[in-house]
């Protein structure tokens, strides 16, 4: 979706004020923001993907007045509730008012969670069919705007890229944010600064997305 | 009050009167109580990224790459692989890239979309790599937020900027700086910064290094 | 410049709400921030493209979460303080502690204000060169990126579509908002859904958009 | 409180304490004290807009193109002038186009960028045609839209959607309503609302307006 998520581009937003000696929580409530999205994602109700959609879904206005955590907390109370684990009760009220609904995976244990942590959930797949493209393949990003979840970013749409890096098969998001699981294809496609941004652009710049089979047609020379 | 006040992240209250402190307290309350989370579990979560996990790991990889033709030929080629090599990988690294800055051509890693970042080896990210500022200007002109953090690159210096778009995640092999010929693979680490393996920065001189 | 204003094409503001009977006003002080813009603007100290360029100039997380009427008043106080005709402490205070400085056109008058509402500020100027376009050329949006004003909305940009009006010449925006003068031809280009929008636009939809001729460039059709 | 909570257009407080009310009369006494501001002049502005130019003048130049047909030529060929015949024109509407409906196509208008109007004939533009929502939409699923406003075209009506990015003002000619021949040109001015001109709504039946 066009959210308030999609930022390559946009202006307005001032300079990058880098923090000297930034710690990696700034707030205790920010620990466990982190660590009860992890807990709760591993009950295996939600993909990271439908994760990533609940979060760029939040109205603009919120999304970029928030800090990124309030971002994943807003988005981790959206999920609870329409995965039906907590209702709107439960949510304000902080009080247990129904019974727990089963998981697809069973409560994160501290050993779990260590293992999660080191071994990571790995999302290359089998390929269902050959790659549609190799290095130096001359693509152009569609044109799309799905009201779902995409990672084809805006600015890059209707631009032509070359292929630059093979990744193998990997789980679609787009599909997987719809609870569908579709490998797909992955690359590495590279853009001249100035196709994507036009004159004026640094001629000494390049920017690669990674980009998804379904996101890439066969670049028609311009004429 | 300044009339375009810019937002900050922190000590702010939300329009809506969101208040996250008070959210996450009693949502960890019912979590735990409806049994779907388990209190040790979310500690063992919080102590990997506030203390295990971080950038000295990257550090660690980058140093090894240094010193270790064969081990940075592995790097650049299979960047998972070589990185479990020295014990790193997981959440987050599940697919490591690492891209070689040279002479002639600078990297830089992004997320434009949300705020993928190689957890494995620099741990969590620092809040601007997740700030709109960045996110929107990284891709566009890359050079002037370079300014931001005080490095000036040469015109002619190409910039190749990484989208992390997908579940691949990158980190940036910096170049090795001048007058770090003699030093030992730790002293080698301790030149490289998170911001170095970003590509916002670049890796310490050993002089500064040692004030 | 990619500022919150350029709305098109974004998701995630949720549903239109009409208000049933609504008053031209729904407090006073929008009002007096209307007539303020208005009667300050009458000063002749900036064009109404500069005005535009300090409301799309606020952050965008505080242009989303403003009412209108807020954003004119926070790009108002902006202009009067990047023109000189107030300082910090007088918009922070209340309170005068500075002399007046000149301005170019004097103080709008009761009689004066009546004249601008009927009469307005016609935009068309003589044209300084042939229109490059006519009806039924067929154009493509140029994809620039300025950091200054620009009335070329991102979603058209890159875009093929066909003129169907020609205005003559009018003010160029992006040469105003700069204080520049610069008439140039300005045309309705009109492009499908389809170009815009790519797979599962609307079939039946047409959007056009105002454009001024340094938009646009001769379409080189698709081979 | 809802946790998903949309902002609203009044009654809020804005992030950074920004108080438009407390602002705007501070600015009314400095600039009125600087002589740049008269503010009998800031009187006829409020009153002109609050009482005298509102969706009344277009209705008028609509109801007239209904009946006169030489005057909906010279309205659609040049919306300024025939509207200046109305005595109707000036700020905000210097260049004005008039587009007409027909019944195999729905002209609708927006400004994306801001909120351009035509104000001499709708007066100032309500506060959802301003609003992020309205902009944001039109002009990718203005199907969608005319269903918040409970009108619901087939799906062989063609759109066509004028986006306002220049100084040229449009307004939508609707349909003349069945049922509305027998009728004065003041009674068919009345069934002819602000959105129908908008292009968000249909012109009123007879028996509803009656009602």
């Amino acid at each position: 979706m066009n959210g308030a998520q999609d930022l390559g581009g946009a202006m307005g937003f001032g300079p990058v004020r880098p923090e000297k000696d930034e710690p990696v929580f700034h707030a205790s409530w920010e620990e466990r923001a982190l660590a009860l999205t992890l807990a709760a994602g591993a009950l295996g109700e939600w993909s990271i993907d439908e994760g990533r959609y609940a979060r760029e879904s939040l109205h603009p206005a919120l999304y970029l007045n928030a800090s990124y955590y309030e971002i994943w907390l807003r988005a981790l109370e959206r999920l609870l509730r329409e995965k039906a684990l907590l209702d709107e009760k439960e949510l304000d009220g902080g009080q247990v008012t129904s019974p727990p609904a089963p998981t697809r995976l069973p409560r994160l244990t501290p050993e779990g969670a260590r293992r999660l942590m080191a071994m990571g959930t790995p999302y290359r797949r089998q390929p269902s069919a050959p790659a549609r493209f190799a290095v130096g393949s001359r693509v152009r990003a569609k044109v799309i705007n799905p009201r779902g979840h995409t990672r084809l970013p805006r600015y890059a749409r209707g631009k032509e890229g070359v292929v630059e890096r093979v990744h193998g098969a990997h789980v679609f998001p787009d599909a997987s944010a719809r609870g569908e699981s579709q490998p797909v294809w992955l690359y590495t496609v590279a853009f001249s600064a100035r196709e994507l941004w036009g004159e004026g652009a640094d001629p000494a710049l390049t920017v690669s997305i990674e980009a998804f089979e379904p996101y890439l047609e066969r670049c028609e020379p311009k004429s | 009050m300044a009339s375009c006040a810019c937002p900050t992240e922190h000590g702010r209250t939300a329009i809506d009167g969101y208040d996250p402190a008070a959210r996450v307290k009693a949502l960890e309350q019912v979590l735990v109580e409806k049994g779907y989370v388990d209190r040790a579990a979310l500690d063992v979560i919080v102590e990997t990224y506030a203390r295990e996990v971080g950038p000295m790991n990257g550090a660690k990889v980058v140093a090894r790459a240094w010193i270790d033709a064969d081990f940075r030929t592995r790097l650049l080629e299979d960047g998972t692989a070589a990185a479990a090599e020295l014990g790193f990988g997981g959440r987050g690294g599940e697919h490591l890239v690492i891209v070689e800055n040279t002479p002639k051509l600078h990297n830089l890693i992004v997320c434009t979309l949300c705020s993928c970042y190689p957890w494995p080896l620099l741990g969590l990210p620092p809040v601007w790599y997740k700030s709109p500022p960045y996110r929107s200007r990284a891709v566009i002109e890359p050079r002037a937020v370079l300014r931001d953090f005080g490095v000036n690159l040469p015109e002619t210096t190409a910039i190749r900027v990484w989208d992390s778009t997908a579940e691949t995640r990158y980190l940036v092999l910096p170049l090795r700086p001048e007058g770090s010929e003699d030093l030992s693979e730790d002293r080698l680490a301790s030149l490289v910064t998170r911001e170095a393996m970003i590509g916002t920065g670049l890796a310490l001189a050993p002089a500064v290094a040692a004030i």
